[in-house]
């Protein structure tokens, strides 16, 4: 497979990129996988990348009802930060954090992860309470964070508002310099190709219809283009489609899916350096490379798979960005759009063993998905090829929601992200 | 933005007067005592999320604070029909 | 200057109102009437901008909301800068200043654009995928670098002065669009009785009649749109708003339109006017009239300054009596590409050629062309443009039957404008806002409004129908259909006769073959605005970017702030041919909202500043302001924080507050915790349900504090409810959870217990709440009622009505501090009266007022909770050391019961709530501080707790805190360590959280 | 202290209602008191497109009830001489009382305010059954806005179609205002009455100065 670099873009400059290679393959799938995902988006590419890349797993399948990535992981405000509250989160989003650090020199793609450091403003009293107990969490837990004044915030942030002449005044804020942005289309593409480099098979375009369970054990999934194929295991990956491949497994998973909207402006000149995040006034903004806002809004509180939401959600979200950056008044939204997350009840994800044996479930992500993804396929890929669960995994059991051991990331989930 | 019809106000209402409550005809169990683990933990947190028609409960909180359903297709956001507490609905998915 | 390209005569600008611009630092002259575009060109400017990655130089390409090329910088001064305005729907103002937003130093000589010639062939798409990767570290400076070359236009970097708002509007039929479509169908709805709204975002009604030459019963077709727009103004239920555009349409036929009402006079609106509106509509039925767009073609150097949209050209010279050059060729695939060469021909210039790609073209625009001797070369292209900053001329031709390669000897012409037009594409992107997918519709070669569960109907050019009598006659019937839906009789409306213009067949034609391969030829633009070339289109195919989508994400086609509307049906078309399929197969084009772009400021309305959220006030808030408070805001309250005197530290504050209390008497305004009426015969009974302590033998007279639990047994929320009648409780909550309370009693109310009898009524505003607080707060109170206070007649946790200061209270002997305390209430029109009676009588007292600060350290020093702050939703009562408020043998199963005996909530050493004192009293722990028990473990460090509240108290005279150990309640005595970030451990022991006053006696006297 | 109210011990009653007015002596200050409208409408502009009142120290009382129970419906008519409205998002008006429907089960009831007591005292004798009646006087005003553009502002404020079609005089709606709430009732063919919430009280007063500003505020004692 060819290697991506400077050099070989000028090579192939020289031939006008004709020669280019396929970036994965198309193949017809195989009787029978060791291991099939279900789902190829971002999770379940990464699944299967490190699945064959790490584990040595390579008799690998990644089943796609539509394209490569064309869940939420096209469709997020690309943030990236690992500073969760609980230690169980944390310890999950910084293995998360501490492979995207790496992540474009591992997959020979430019996920242009860019550690821009990550704001989340404290407006109240209480925020500052709950920044201070996070960060004390997050510098123990070996995440990196800071407590920051006002004064500092201006200093990094010289456009916003900042002073106490606002309905909300900010009055701190936590800062991650770690976190950071990344381009998401590029994230699953990545791993596809890196995937594939490593012999897994890429199967878009298919649905899977049915699971074959025999005596409480999964044997296989049954698919709309290609009937039968079998395997040892099953991880399924497809976020708000969770519940309906739960359903054929014969339980229920404590999800509800919801729209979450975001928005970007029109693209302008560097402005904004940082991500900035606000869980009182309901907003989140950064800047992306080509020079957009991407500004995420709240979720909707209804269900809904429709890729889109309800127009104040917009209306809330534009009036906490025009409150945190009055300047921006004048600068115009180009484009709205929805995804469809899939939420727990403690908006933590479940990472888990099913009631059926040899069936895994890697779900619920709510709005944190994105920057788990490397985390994610990871624990989840060792988790396939061990068939016991990873560590790290452990705590985010569907089970959890029986016994109550919950990992309540509410706050730190907040809006957004 | 939703337009829903309140059926206590007796007319269509905008998004904006009212809350979302989640799935609705969910019953407290009559004694939670005899529930397991299990059984408690699924009426508290497990949840149908139909991609398709849905029966949820919804508030009138900026008007008349009643508690209502409706039955709305999660795909198309089309509502299908809102009734009282108590009453059943007369769309339903066949299982 | 001159305006070179400006006729003498026609279009709708007014000669008599020159107005004077600037572009790029330079002033221009143009008309009343004129877009910035149409000035432009009447001035010759041909170079607007450079392009974004290979900084090509580029001119005005269209005429309308398709432009993607004329993006300017507008604004005179910083505050009223905006960025990426469209040149060709800014209308021209007088003093308007404009710049080019790309380019350096100058769009005409930039520095990229030598950079994009040498470098451009190393930037194909998703270029940046594969390079600026090793070493990992210089990713930082190869971003900075792409961010600076990124971005159009920016943003002011002072506050906007402008105001904005919102208005809510109800109609039964919005016509979106003021094309001949839409005019028929508001004329026949309006005339029908209808509520009607009719929006369009250029400056006045008519559509593709304002700039065309067609006539309506014999006469001008603007004399037909004068007379619609005189009757529709005659009717009192008709809403008309030029320059406005709907961008968005949402579920249940909601629609958002933004209304530009000033900028088109100046910078700035005019003082007190809105300078931009949204009309947040409900429409019953919505009828899209919004038009098509016409496809540009695709070939070699298509960008070159000069090339347009055949259609731009015809509305540039009929409109706006510019013409955008001296000798044109045309190259087009059907006949209405023919207008444009008509126009030109007929304002005088040369027609260098028209080259029609179909080999027997016929038709009467055709024959109009043969007719006034124009070069017509058939079965021919442009297949290659010379010019760098201007077209010089073009090489032509000719092509195969299908249209995919050259099929002969190439001819070049010399020429300053090349008009293209590949056919049309109906604007259909409000009908995809709503998550209804196009479909492609091979007669009318371009995607249709798909199946819709919204009350929507079309017309006109969105359908496919382009002529102008089938445009009115769809108008019409939407019209009627909305209607007749709506149960209304439908009046007659006489539609006019348009002229039948006969149409050839059009052929089928996107990508312009080349002698080379398309890989090596000349770049062949297809989205202008992102630089995505049907190369870089190919190549995404090749390398396996199958699906539109990933083609569309690879190549960044569609992302501009045009949205694709000239350049996503090519790009689609060829992505096909690359992957051998047909354009439906290889999908389709969702659009999303917003139609163009929308301001900001706009979306935000009236709420932003001041209005951002409401602030709420106790009926005491004047009394605070003037006594210098500094407050805290509590949800949306804005509570006394402390209140500092002159001089004052805010420590010195609290400990002056906080001994003034405990020494004497202090105040508080306790207005803002939620308060509920609750009145029935079970009313007592369903208190015991959402409680988790016992009511039922709570007299009248008596208070009682209680907590309630969510299902899964989480403490959140708690107060005193005090026993008014037999049947009647008023219910208090905390003052930022008084909402969720009072709906959490009505839902349990309305879906669980329907049949108890019991009524809730929130009375949170009707009381101001006042807590004198201190061992002379009986001798304060009883100076200001008859009423006999003493200890035996008014015991702790009593209630009384009595008069306070001449009006009538409540008062509730309860406490919060662990002080002797009174809790008055009155109604809180007389508020402010008793707390100024108080202040009267309490200076001997020295009557000190405190906030929410000193609240919270008196009532720490007692070891009470604050829900929300030491409880976080994870915790149940027992983790908070309040079994004693859990009645376990209540008959009912109270909400919370069951949840806090889950397996993991009764399992030993969950976080528990204690007390917790610093081997150093001096050191006050930091709330948010972290418990370990081995502070020199490694990272990541076992931690065992938080720090939920933590005080200097002046009168214990050292710190003080609260937070939550593993297993604390049974390890009163031991060691926990607080690393913090400074690099400090501090130490403290565990110990009870009641540090004062543990038996009770000074509340109790 | 003024003690022309005697104060007794109650015997043990199931509802505690009381006089909540002190004597005459003591003026109350309204929700609005600090916006000292009673100064601007001397100074202030005397024309404009919208015209505010205060109609201040109303008393407001909300009366939950069973609109089936014909004894409980005809115990209204005993005490305000006037019927409750049943059908929804209606009000009726007679002489100082009028009455809207806020909900199946509650109205509110305004009469002058120094009329709460002795309407709360009647009703608990003529009132039998299940039932509630809170005086909410002190927790909430009406703001009375009239003139040619009250609509264009109302529009700007509420989601509600005030068209007359869809908002006949007479009609009362529980509606959101801003980002407030307000109970909205139209009085007039260019009248309409708003009973907003205390402490939403300055937020909504500078919210109708903003809206109101292109058409000009005027305002009345």
């Amino acid at each position: 497979m060819q290697k991506y670099s400077g050099f070989g873009l000028f090579k192939h400059s020289l031939n006008h990129h004709e020669d280019w290679q396929r970036a994965w393959r198309n193949p017809t799938p195989k009787k029978k996988y060791d291991v099939i995902i279900v789902g190829g988006g971002g999770h379940g590419l990464a699944t299967a990348y490190y699945l064959a890349k790490q584990f040595g797993v390579t008799n690998v399948a990644v089943i796609e009802k539509g394209y490569l990535g064309g869940g939420n992981t096209a469709r997020n405000t690309t943030i990236v930060r690992s500073n969760y509250l609980w230690d169980e989160a944390a310890h999950l989003y910084e293995h998360a954090m501490k492979l995207w650090e790496g992540l474009s020199q591992d997959l020979n793609y430019n996920v242009m992860f860019s550690q821009r450091g990550v704001l989340n403003l404290g407006h109240t009293l209480q925020d500052m309470r709950d920044i201070e107990r996070r960060v004390n969490a997050n510098r123990l837990n070996g995440v990196d964070g800071e407590v920051l004044d006002p004064k500092q915030i201006k200093e990094i942030v010289p456009h916003m508002d900042c002073s106490e002449n606002t309905r909300y005044p900010i009055m701190g804020a936590s800062w991650q310099p770690r976190g950071g942005v990344a381009r998401h289309d590029a994230v699953a593409w990545g791993f596809a190709r890196g995937a594939d480099m490593h012999g897994v098979d890429l199967i878009q375009q298919t649905e899977v219809t049915d699971l074959i369970i025999e005596d409480g054990t999964i044997t296989g999934v049954k698919t709309n283009r290609y009937g039968e194929i079998k395997a040892d295991r099953v991880g399924c990956v497809v976020a708000g489609n969770s519940g309906v491949l739960a359903k054929m497994a014969g339980f229920e998973l404590p999800l509800e899916s919801h729209p979450l909207q975001a928005l970007v402006s029109e693209p302008i000149k560097p402005i904004l350096d940082t991500v900035v995040m606000s869980n009182h006034v309901h907003g989140y903004v950064s800047q992306s490379d080509k020079g957009d806002l991407v500004i995420g809004a709240g979720i909707d509180g209804y269900n809904g798979y429709g890729q889109r939401g309800s127009f104040p959600t917009i209306e809330h979200t534009v009036q906490a960005i025009v409150e945190l950056f009055p300047i921006f008044s004048r600068v115009r939204m180009n484009r709205q759009w929805g995804g469809i997350v899939d939420t727990c009840p403690d908006a933590c994800p479940i990472i888990s063993e099913t009631p059926v044996k040899n069936l895994f479930f890697n779900c619920g992500w709510g709005t944190g998905g994105f920057k788990a993804t490397p985390g994610s396929g990871n624990v989840f890929a060792a988790s396939l090829a061990k068939g016991e669960m990873h560590e790290l995994a452990k705590p985010f059991s569907m089970f959890r929601f029986h016994n109550g051991a919950l990992i309540d990331e509410h706050g730190a989930a907040g809006v957004a992200h | 933005m939703f337009h829903i019809y309140c059926p206590h106000c007796g007319e269509y209402r905008e998004e904006e007067e009212f809350h979302a409550k989640g799935q609705a005809h969910i019953a407290r169990p009559l004694d939670p005592e005899a529930c397991s683990d299990k059984e408690w933990g699924e009426y508290l947190f497990f949840r149908k999320n139909p991609r398709g028609l849905h029966h949820e409960l919804w508030v009138h909180a900026a008007g008349c604070r009643k508690f209502f359903n409706v039955t709305r297709d999660t795909q198309t956001y089309e509502i299908k029909e809102v009734y009282k507490i108590g009453e059943q609905p007369s769309f339903v998915t066949e299982e | 200057m001159t305006q070179k390209n400006r006729l003498q005569s026609g279009g709708r600008i007014d000669r008599s109102k020159p107005l004077t611009f600037t572009y790029n630092g330079k002033q221009y002259k143009g008309y009343q009437g004129d877009t910035l575009a149409s000035a432009m060109l009447a001035n010759g400017i041909d170079v607007i901008g450079r392009s974004f990655k290979y900084s090509r130089p580029r001119g005005i390409i269209a005429a309308g909301a398709e432009e993607p090329n004329a993006i300017m910088q507008l604004g005179a001064t910083e505050a009223t800068q905006v960025p990426n305005v469209r040149a060709t729907q800014q209308e021209l103002f007088n003093g308007l200043v404009s710049g080019a937003t790309n380019g350096w130093p100058s769009v005409d000589t930039d520095v990229m654009g030598v950079l994009g010639k040498v470098g451009g062939n190393m930037m194909p798409p998703g270029f940046y995928y594969k390079t600026f990767m090793y070493p990992q570290s210089m990713w930082d400076t190869y971003e900075s670098i792409i961010r600076k070359a990124a971005g159009l236009g920016r943003s002011p970097l002072e506050n906007d002065p402008d105001m904005y708002d919102k208005v809510n509007q109800h109609c039964d039929v919005l016509v979106v669009g003021a094309g001949p479509a839409g005019l028929a169908a508001a004329l026949t709805a309006a005339r029908s009785g209808a509520r009607v709204i009719i929006a369009d975002e250029q400056s006045e009604f008519g559509g593709s009649l304002l700039s065309s030459k067609e006539t309506l019963n014999g006469a001008p077709a603007s004399e037909w749109v004068s007379f619609v727009v005189d009757e529709l103004r005659g009717y009192d239920d008709v809403m008309m708003l030029p320059r406005s555009t709907v961008n968005g349409y949402h579920d249940h036929n909601f629609l958002t339109i933004h209304e530009r009402r000033t900028d088109h006079i100046a910078d700035r609106a005019p003082d007190g006017q809105v300078r931009q509106r949204m009309h947040r509509v409900r429409a019953k039925w919505v009828v899209l009239a919004t038009g098509a767009h016409e496809r540009p073609l695709v070939f070699a150097n298509n960008d070159v300054p000069g090339c347009m949209v055949a259609n731009a050209v015809s509305t540039y010279i009929t409109r706006y009596g510019v013409v955008p050059g001296n000798d044109l060729v045309l190259m087009t695939t059907n006949d209405s590409g023919y207008q444009a060469a008509l126009d030109w021909h007929d304002a005088g210039r040369r027609v260098a050629a028209v080259v029609d790609t179909r080999k027997n073209p016929s038709g009467d625009r055709v024959d109009a062309a043969r007719k006034r001797g124009l070069n017509l070369i058939t079965g021919s292209a442009v297949i290659e443009v010379q010019g760098s900053k201007r077209v010089s001329g073009v090489s032509v031709a000719p092509i195969s039957a299908d249209g995919k390669s050259v099929a002969g000897s190439v001819t070049k012409i010399s020429a300053d404008t090349v008009a293209s037009s590949g056919g049309w594409s109906p604007v259909i992107h409000l009908s995809c806002h709503t998550g209804s997918r196009p479909v492609w519709n091979e007669e009318v070669v371009g995607f249709l409004p798909g199946p819709t569960v919204q009350k929507q109907l079309t017309a006109g050019a969105i359908n496919g129908s382009y002529s102008t009598s089938k445009a009115l006659a769809e108008g019409q019937q939407a019209a009627l259909d909305a209607i007749a839906a709506l149960g209304m009789k439908a009046a007659e409306v006489v539609l006019p006769q348009a002229v039948e213009v006969n149409e050839g067949q059009p052929m089928t034609l996107f990508h312009i073959p080349h002698l080379k391969s398309t890989a090596k030829a000349p770049k062949q633009f297809v989205d202008y605005q992102n630089d995505v070339t049907a190369a870089g289109i190919e190549l995404a195919c090749r390398e396996g970017y199958e699906s539109i989508e990933h083609v569309k994400r690879y190549t960044a086609m569609g992302f501009g702030t045009d949205q694709g509307k000239l350049g996503n049906i090519n790009g689609m078309a060829v992505a096909a041919s690359a992957l051998n399929k047909t354009i439906p197969e290889t999908g389709t084009t969702i659009f999303r909202p917003n139609y163009t772009p929308v301001t900001f400021g706009a979306i935000a309305g009236r709420d932003c500043g001041e209005l951002f959220d409401p602030k709420r006030y106790t009926a005491m808030h004047k009394w605070h302001v003037e006594n210098g408070a500094k407050f805290e805001d509590v949800g949306q309250w804005k509570r006394p924080w402390y209140f500092p005197k002159a001089g004052e530290s805010m420590q010195d504050a609290l400990n002056r507050e906080c001994k003034a209390t405990r020494e004497s008497v202090g105040i508080l305004d306790a207005s803002t915790l939620g308060k509920i009426d609750i009145q029935g015969k079970d009313a007592r009974e369903f208190l015991g349900r959402v409680y988790t302590n016992a009511w039922a033998k709570l007299a009248v007279g008596k208070c009682r504090y209680g907590l309630m639990c969510g299902e899964d047994g989480m403490v959140f929320d708690d107060g005193v409810t005090s026993c008014l009648g037999e049947n009647h409780f008023v219910m208090t909550t905390t003052s930022g959870g008084a909402a969720r309370v009072y709906e959490w009693l009505e839902l349990y109310h309305q879906t669980e217990w329907p049949e108890m009898e019991v009524y809730f009524n929130t009375v949170t505003d009707h009381w101001a709440t006042m807590t004198i607080s201190g061992p002379n707060s009986r001798k304060l109170l009883q100076e200001l009622t008859d009423y006999d206070v003493s200890k035996e007649n008014l015991g702790f946790m009593d209630w009384r009505e009595m008069q306070v200061a001449g009006v009538p209270a409540r008062v509730f002997r309860i406490s919060f501090t662990g002080e002797l305390s009174f809790e008055i209430n009155v109604q809180a029109n007389y508020g402010l009266h008793v707390w100024e009676k108080l202040f009267e009588h309490g200076a001997k007292y020295n009557l000190t007022p405190y906030g929410t600060e000193t609240m919270h350290i008196l009532r720490a020093e007692k070891g009470f909770i604050i829900a929300g702050q030491d409880t976080d939703g994870s915790v149940h009562p027992y983790d908070l050391g309040m079994g004693w408020c859990v009645s376990p043998n209540k008959p009912f199963s109270f909400i919370g019961k069951r949840g806090m005996a889950r397996e993991d909530c009764v399992r030993p050493n969950r976080k528990q709530l204690v007390g917790l004192k610093t081997l150093d009293p001096n050191v006050v722990l930091p709330e948010g501080a972290q418990g370990v028990l081995d502070p020199n473990a490694p990272i990541p460090m076992p931690m065992v707790g938080h720090i939920t509240s933590s005080y200097w108290s002046a009168n214990l005279g050292r710190s003080i805190a609260m937070g939550f150990v593993k297993g604390g309640l049974d390890k009163m005595g031991e060691k926990v360590f607080y690393p913090l970030a400074d690099g400090r451990v501090i130490e403290a022991e565990i110990c009870s959280p009641i540090f004062l006053d543990p038996k009770g006696e000074r509340q109790n006297v | 202290m003024s003690d022309n109210v005697v104060v007794e011990e109650k015997p043990v009653d199931t509802v505690a209602i009381m006089n909540q007015l002190p004597g005459a002596d003591i003026v109350g200050q309204s929700p609005l008191h600090h916006a000292e409208l009673d100064a601007l409408s001397k100074k202030g502009v005397r024309k404009g497109g919208v015209h505010l009142r205060e109609n201040k120290l109303q008393a407001h009382l909300t009366l939950r009830c069973n609109p089936n129970n014909t004894e409980q419906l005809a115990a209204v008519v005993r005490v305000l001489d006037v019927a409750l409205p049943l059908q929804p998002l209606t009000s009726v008006e007679k002489g100082d009382v009028s009455i809207r429907w806020i909900s199946p089960d509650e109205w509110l009831i305004v009469v002058p305010g120094e009329k709460a007591f002795e309407v709360e005292t009647r009703f608990r004798e003529e009132m039998e059954g299940h039932h509630s009646l809170v005086n909410s006087s002190g927790g909430s005003t009406i703001l009375e806005l009239s003139g040619d553009n009250v609509v264009d502002m109302l529009k700007k404020s509420t989601p509600i179609d005030l068209h007359p079609k869809e908002f006949p005089v007479g009609k009362v709606v529980s509606t959101v205002f801003a980002k407030s709430s307000a109970i909205i009732r139209r009085t007039g063919d260019k009248r309409f009455e708003l009973v907003i919430r205390r402490s939403f009280a300055d937020y909504i007063w500078l919210w109708i100065q903003d809206a109101s500003r292109e058409f000009g505020l005027v305002i009345e004692a």
